[in-house]
């Protein structure tokens, strides 16, 4: 309904929301086979001012001519004028980005999503549990755990990763044990040279001796992995209300109107990545959902 | 009269087209790329284009489109060279991705069709069947259509150029007809369609035309052709006529081969 | 020099897979053969049991190039058999159809295959690199654009359209679309009047074979989708008694059927043949086209061919235009074809010269059985007749040249091998 | 190491610590202490196995030998886990060889004391036969997981 | 002829060819008329030049997978249901470039559209049609991102909305409170009698477009009237749908075993979600030039019907049809009032029309709920 007549020509639509910005390599980081993390920062010096994230959201990553894609900020939300992205090569766009070095331009839109609550979750036990490249969006939390020591419990980190070349940021490990975080690695394949354990991810929890009652869980990676990580801390009696869960859905917009994320009554994108379980539980685990 | 031929100063990526069995029109579309033709050959080295030119250059190739299909017991050697010396293989058209309208002979026996064409059956040497390049070689890609969209091969031509990998959609020619605006034929005329089940790309053409879609693009990704094998029957086609909407220009592709034949043993 | 051997394996900016085998020892001709290798496709053999509906689909991907033709000659044949008259404004659309295909084939032959011979290079390709060429070889490539465009308009697409069907279209472009493509046709028809004279400067070697030269004739217009067989022998024949005069063989080197007269043998059909027979049928543009341009028709020339397509195109585009202008939108855009048996024939004017189609029906409108003559089938003999009087005035010339004007001779002829390899031998086996 | 340590331990571990204490005095009864050297080759696969241990610290890798690619760990095992569960089932063979990682510490049952300490007691056989079967359950959980190999590279946007 | 236009909430009636007068006001203030018009086999939106495009005379007749148009016995210029298009294809275009992308120095630009939005007049929105535009405002401006190119033309349509008399077979906005008659959001809603429009203003902008328009107060009768043919219009209605506890009844039945059932006949074609004037799925590609230095980011209608939509990194969320059939219903019918606050659908009825096979999500919800 129209209030008034207005101008004959009319508005004409800019690119809003979906304005991609340009930004610039600066460093890349060769983490495992096919996964580099690369920093970045914005070309606009305002943008780079302004520009915040928090733990657990993503970017819209854009290269002319091949496309968009969501992927995890992987560097330290206190440090956001270089914005880190942890990338493994295996589609259209991560396989062009494989091809850019230190100067390349690439297109970035965002923050977008959901982040861990970080602090809603001062003062528990974490347990962050994590496998493959599902660490990236967790590297995060660990920094700005790592910062504010002191408002958080014990923290365990959990990491599985397919065999030992794939494991990610293996050069900080130390520091952050150092640090008073407890880390438990294994793989699913190892070399005879492998010491640390095998198995998968979940089975570490039978290492831990977690308090139900502080412990809150913040997992991420392949979907399946997710379900045996929540069976195993349910078990443990740690309330669905504390495990929180970074679900990847097919995001394209970003920015809750093109429909693809849908999970259920959610919007990954917007409500999402980072979910408490005990929100996405009657639709977590529906087959082909 | 000497020949020029200018040689190409810097390294460009080496783009070859090879003929099988087929009516040419997909090779066509490259020429029908007027605007871009020369673009084109500006961006890639076209090394070898029988339709378009003389000169040959050897292998390997960066890109290779590979028309029409295989029918000969020369093609199956001709693929397999034609593969050692190609980095990507694209096979263009329903001859090279399905066996063409000439693969209705797989149906049939073929020293009857060869003497009903010819008065001296001996001269001629032709396989049993007529099938997809996929079926010899490993194909990296497979661009449909009778004849392909010069839009899809503009696209996917540009893709490799710039380091993408080429994609081109697998669902429903419905879709596009529906984004183009045309009323579904099927719904509101009562014309049998096989746009439900057969992939985009066309851009829906025939519907836009007042007819149904015949499937030219072959199987869209999961298609439900026993489902729309009832429709057609509620809308009137005897199974015959089934048999012969789906044995079309990519009707030996398997769903519509399958679907077909389900309706042929209806009829014996 | 009188030993020659000429081999050309693969010929080039031809439709088609063919062969060129040439021996030449102590100045005789020892060995002569244009080797059609491309395979095999059957189509008349399994047009049978398909209904008459699909044919012009069917016969449309004889030929990628000119699909038209197929679609024109099955809709003609199969409407004698049905008894359905199309209206004038189809008749017109219909006209207008063939036109752009005329122009889209014309152009493509005369600047991306044929004009190179001529020029000394290999390709168009390689012709646009050189910045002098560059222009023409754009003004081409728009050309044949505009004819795809109008065929697009018309058909839906440019290869293999969709709407032209027995009866006339599935649908009918409305006036405004073809409008939209008013001023594309002025500067092509500009274009091709340049093009006439682009071609009339080009080198022609001195080659006059006593030809029968064989198109169709309309009285009232230059033909292309109907008329009389006529040649410059003096046959004067229906369409009907096409078979009576025309045979054809099956020769080993050749998956295409060689088609000959019965008194005459090879004769020559196409552009060519077209003029010559139908000068007094152009239109007034092209007309002058083909006067100015300084060469005296009727030619038996026939890398002269190039201008008399150069020609063609001129009428296709000045034709387009007097159509468009005068369109009126067919309704209904088809008539309603009713099934039942019968049988018939028709030809209609390819590109490349007489397409003749005819088909046998049950009366359920099932194809029992057909036959296709197409123009590249009818040409090819004469191909050979014109390259045994053609060698030994090339016996001169150094290896590759001599290669080259062969080539050229049967370029000459825009062979269309795809079409030419789906021949029906009319009284073979009846199932 | 004294005895008394065992119920304490015992207390303390996973898999018995929601034991009542007459049970875990009974189990403690039958227990007894052991430790290994790094690298040390606990049992072997198809062996027959005699002890069943549960972990007090270190960790030890089940490995298989496959022919032609020698050995494969399949899991790894720490403390307060059960080891050598098949031990329990007289017909039963070791399933994987188990080889320590880092010197470790155990505490060993005798399987057939424990059996017959499990006929004799059912609510402490019932008690026992939960966990074994828990144990086992979680193990083949892991390895469907294992198997689904779910890092393996795939197609990405 | 009265001096003055008549007060927004007013009911005028006017002559019938009248109507043509209201269409003159609104091209002169520089409005584009998109309305009903009849193409080959359809009653079609398009653009028009005033009434003599409309379908007036005509009507459809609408049953699963079929609609054919007829001829009606009267001159009624809004007698017919509603077609295969919704206004959606004017807000949110089936296929519309973003932006361009342009390489340069080493970075690149965004170059925004310079093209100005624009400016329609719809002519002939159904109450249905209403509801449908006002959900699709939640989703493309409800949100914290808005959509600039749905805001650019949303904001300055024109909205003649026309009150249903004409449901059709596969119709059931009685049951969802769409419709017949029009909710809130028009410029003007007429109801269309034997020889006069009624005339309700809903906006000032509709007022002023009245200026020209010879008209009268609408009289108690004509009102009973317009009454009347309403009510008919509801029991005239094809379909029905019960949606008492709807997001309860899908969220409980998700493995029920109808799902396997409709995916056998469901054909995955997505000709549902095209028709459906809420379904706002869409994909964005990226087109560039052989050169590599100018590209283009153009949004297109995309459905949950194809495989690709719900892709993720190693193979597709929903591969069968099964799991693609109940997204959309479930998406429509219970999580749309999650996302949105407000239900899915609006009951045109084009799903069960335009479906290739006829699948009738009123039936296809009895089913779940156990009545059929």
């Amino acid at each position: 309904m129209l209030n008034t007549i207005t101008t004959a020509t009319g508005p004409t639509p800019d690119a809003g929301p979906m304005r991609t910005h340009p930004a610039r390599i600066i460093a890349i980081k060769e983490e495992a086979y096919a996964i580099a993390t690369y920093e970045i920062e914005f070309e606009d010096p305002a943008l780079k001012e302004a520009y915040q994230f928090k733990a657990g959201q993503f970017n819209m990553l854009y290269l002319p001519g091949i496309g968009e894609a969501p992927i995890s900020m992987s560097s330290d939300p206190a440090t956001p004028q270089v914005i880190g992205h942890t990338i493994r090569y295996a589609g259209n766009l991560t396989r062009a980005i494989s091809r850019l070095q230190v100067g390349d331009v690439i297109g970035v839109r965002g923050p977008y999503g959901s982040a861990w609550p970080l602090e809603q979750i001062e003062g528990d036990d974490l347990c962050i549990v994590t496998g493959g490249i599902g660490l990236a969006p967790l590297r995060p939390v660990i920094y700005h755990v790592l910062r504010h020591r002191e408002r958080y419990g014990r923290v365990f980190l959990l990491y599985g990763a397919r065999t030992p070349d794939d494991m990610l940021y293996e050069d900080e490990f130390e520091s952050w044990k150092q640090q008073g975080i407890q880390l438990y690695l294994t793989v699913d394949r190892a070399d005879p040279s492998w010491r640390g354990h095998v198995g998968v991810v979940p089975m570490l929890f039978y290492l831990l001796r977690l308090d139900p009652k502080k412990t809150t869980v913040l997992t991420c990676g392949p979907e399946i992995m997710i379900h045996f990580v929540i069976y195993e801390a349910m078990a443990r009696r740690i309330p669905k209300e504390r495990i929180y869960v970074s679900m990847e859905r097919n995001m394209k917009c970003g920015v809750g109107i093109c429909g693809h994320c849908q999970f259920g009554p959610h919007f990954v994108c917007k409500e999402g990545p980072v979910f408490p379980y005990a929100a996405i539980e009657p639709f977590f685990g529906v087959e082909d959902f | 009269m000497k020949r020029k031929i200018k040689p190409d100063v810097k390294s460009k990526p080496k783009l070859a087209v090879f003929k099988f069995t087929s009516c040419d029109g997909c090779q066509l579309s490259l020429l029908d790329a007027e605007d871009l033709l020369l673009d084109i050959a500006d961006a890639v080295e076209i090394a070898y284009f029988v339709e378009a030119r003389d000169r040959r250059l050897p292998g390997p190739y960066d890109v290779t489109l590979v028309e029409g299909s295989v029918s000969t017991p020369e093609h199956i050697e001709q693929i397999r060279e034609i593969r050692e010396e190609s980095k990507f293989l694209i096979a263009i058209g329903a001859c090279a991705t399905a066996g063409g309208i000439q693969a209705l002979r797989n149906w049939r026996n073929v020293d009857e069709f060869i003497n009903i064409v010819y008065a001296h059956p001996e001269y001629i040497d032709t396989l049993e069947t007529s099938t997809p390049i996929s079926e010899f070689v490993r194909v990296d890609f497979e661009l449909r259509g009778c004849p392909i969209s010069k839009y899809q091969l503009l696209d996917v031509i540009t893709a490799l150029l710039i380091g993408r990998q080429p994609r081109t959609p697998t669902y429903s020619v419905c879709i596009e007809c529906k984004r183009r605006g045309t009323p579904c034929v099927m719904v509101s005329r009562g014309i049998a369609c096989l746009g439900p089940v057969t992939q985009a790309g066309c851009n829906a053409i025939c519907p836009s035309v007042n007819r149904g879609c015949f499937g030219c693009y072959g199987p869209m990704e999961a298609p439900n052709t026993d489902s729309l094998g009832q429709r057609l029957e509620a809308l009137g086609l005897a199974p015959a006529e089934i048999v012969r909407l789906y044995r079309n220009f990519s009707g030996y592709a398997e769903a519509f081969r399958l679907a077909s034949d389900a309706y042929e043993e209806k009829i014996a | 020099m009188t030993t020659l051997k000429i081999d050309v394996p693969y010929m080039a900016r031809v439709e088609g897979e063919g062969a060129l085998n040439i021996i030449v020892e102590n100045g005789e001709i020892k060995h002569l053969e244009l080797n059609i290798f491309e395979p095999p496709r059957f189509f008349e053999a399994f047009l049978r049991g398909r209904s008459f509906m699909e044919a012009p689909d069917i016969t449309a991907r004889i030929c990628g190039i000119c699909p038209v033709a197929y679609q024109m000659s099955s809709a003609h044949a199969l409407e004698k058999i049905l008894d359905i008259q199309v209206s004038p404004e189809i008749r017109a659309l219909r006209r207008l159809l063939y036109c752009a295909e005329w122009i889209e084939s014309h152009a493509l032959h005369i600047y991306l295959l044929h004009a190179p011979d001529f020029l000394g290079y290999e390709s168009a390709i390689a012709m646009a690199s050189d910045p002098e060429l560059r222009p023409a070889v754009e003004m081409g490539l728009r050309m044949k654009k505009i004819g795809n465009q109008l065929l697009t308009i018309i058909g839906g697409r440019e290869i293999h359209p969709l709407s032209p069907t027995v009866g006339g279209f599935y649908r009918a472009p409305t006036k405004k679309e073809l409008q939209a493509l008013r001023s594309e046709l002025e500067w092509g028809l500009e274009a091709s009047i340049k093009t006439v004279a682009w071609t009339a400067t080009l080198d022609f070697p001195d080659f006059e074979p006593d030809y029968e030269l064989v198109s169709l004739s309309h009285p009232d217009e230059y033909p292309m989708n109907e008329g009389r067989v006529i040649s410059s022998k003096g046959l004067n024949i229906p369409v009907e008694e096409f078979e009576e005069h025309f045979l054809n063989e099956h020769v080993a080197h050749s998956n295409a059927v060689h088609v000959y007269h019965r008194d005459h043998g090879s004769y020559h059909t196409g552009p060519l043949a077209r003029l010559n027979l139908n000068l007094d049928k152009l239109t007034p543009l092209a007309k002058k086209a083909l006067e100015d341009s300084g060469h005296a028709f009727p030619s038996n020339n026939p890398f002269k061919s190039i201008v008399a397509r150069a020609v063609e195109v001129v009428l296709a585009y000045e034709e387009a235009i007097r159509i468009i202008d005068q369109y009126v939108r067919p309704n209904p855009s088809r008539i309603e074809a009713i099934p039942k048996a019968g049988e018939g024939c028709h030809i209609t004017e390819a590109p490349r010269g007489m397409l003749y189609h005819r088909y046998r029906l049950d009366d359920e409108g099932i194809i029992q059985a057909c036959r296709i003559d197409a123009p590249t089938a009818q040409n090819l003999k004469r191909m050979e007749d014109d390259l045994w009087a053609f060698v030994p005035q090339i016996l001169q010339l150094p290896h590759e040249e001599a290669t080259l004007r062969c080539e050229q001779l049967v370029r000459n002829y825009d062979p269309c091998i795809s079409c030419a390899t789906h021949f029906l031998k009319l009284n073979i086996v009846e199932r | 190491m004294s005895p008394e340590t065992i119920p304490k331990l015992l207390q303390t571990l996973e898999f018995t610590k929601d034991l009542p204490p007459e049970q875990l005095e009974k189990l403690a009864e039958l227990a007894f202490e052991v430790s290994f050297p790094e690298d040390f080759t606990i049992f072997r696969e198809t062996d027959a196995g005699e002890l069943l241990y549960l972990i007090k610290s270190g960790q030890i890798a089940l490995y298989v030998s496959v022919p032609g690619k020698g050995r494969k760990t399949i899991l790894t095992l720490g403390p307060g886990q059960l080891l050598g569960w098949s031990s329990l089932f007289p017909s039963s063979r070791k399933t994987a060889s188990a080889r320590t990682v880092t010197p470790t510490e155990a505490i060993a049952f005798n399987a057939a004391q424990l059996r017959e300490a499990m006929d004799e007691d059912k609510d402490l056989g019932y008690a026992i036969l939960w966990r074994v079967a828990d144990v086992i359950a979680s193990r083949l959980k892991a390895t469907r997981l294992q198997l689904l190999d779910i890092f393996a590279p795939g197609r990405e946007c | 002829m009265p001096e003055f236009t008549p007060n927004i909430g007013a009911f005028v009636s006017i002559q019938k060819s009248d109507l043509q007068r209201v269409l003159e006001a609104l091209k002169q203030a520089g409005f584009t008329l998109i309305g009903p018009t009849v193409d080959e086999s359809a009653i079609v939106y398009g653009e028009i030049d005033g009434i003599d495009d409309l379908p007036i005379g005509w009507t459809d007749r609408q049953e699963p997978a079929s609609y054919r148009i007829v001829r009606r016995q009267d001159e009624a210029f809004f007698g017919y249901t509603v077609g295969p298009h919704s206004w959606k294809k004017f807000l949110f275009p089936p296929k519309q470039r973003l932006f361009r992308v342009e390489k340069k120095n080493g970075s690149f630009q965004v170059v925004d559209e310079e093209e100005p939005a624009p400016r329609f007049a719809f002519i002939g929105v159904r109450g249905c049609e209403l509801q449908a535009i006002h959900i699709q405002d939640r989703v493309f401006l409800g949100g914290p991102y808005q959509d600039p190119n749905y805001k650019a033309r949303r904001q300055q349509v024109f909205v003649l909305a026309v009150n249903c008399t004409e449901p059709g077979g596969t119709c059931f906005c009685a049951s969802l409170g769409t419709g017949p008659q029009v909710g809130s959001g028009f410029d003007i809603a007429l109801t269309e009698l034997d020889d006069t429009f009624i005339v309700e203003v809903g906006s000032e902008v509709g007022a002023t477009m009245m200026r020209n328009v010879p008209w009268r107060p609408t009289s108690a009768f004509e009102l009973q009237q317009a009454r009347e043919a309403l009510a008919t219009a509801v029991k005239a209605m094809g379909r029905q749908l019960d949606t008492s506890d709807l997001p309860d009844l899908l969220y409980n039945n998700l493995e029920h075993e109808r799902w396997n059932q409709v995916a056998a006949r469901c054909l995955s074609c997505a000709n549902c979600t095209m028709v459906c004037p809420t379904c706002f799925c869409n994909d964005v590609l990226e087109v560039s030039d052989l050169k590599g230095e100018q590209f283009e980011r153009v949004r297109v209608w995309d459905s949950c019907f194809s495989i690709e939509f719900s892709h993720v990194h190693g193979g597709n969320i929903r591969p069968h049809t099964r799991a693609r059939y109940r997204q959309w219903l479930t998406h429509k019918f219970a999580s749309w009032i999650d996302q949105f606050g407000i239900l899915g659908c609006v009951g045109c009825g084009r799903c069960i029309t335009w479906c290739p096979v006829g699948i009738d999500v009123t039936e296809e919800i009895d089913a779940i709920r156990g009545e059929v």
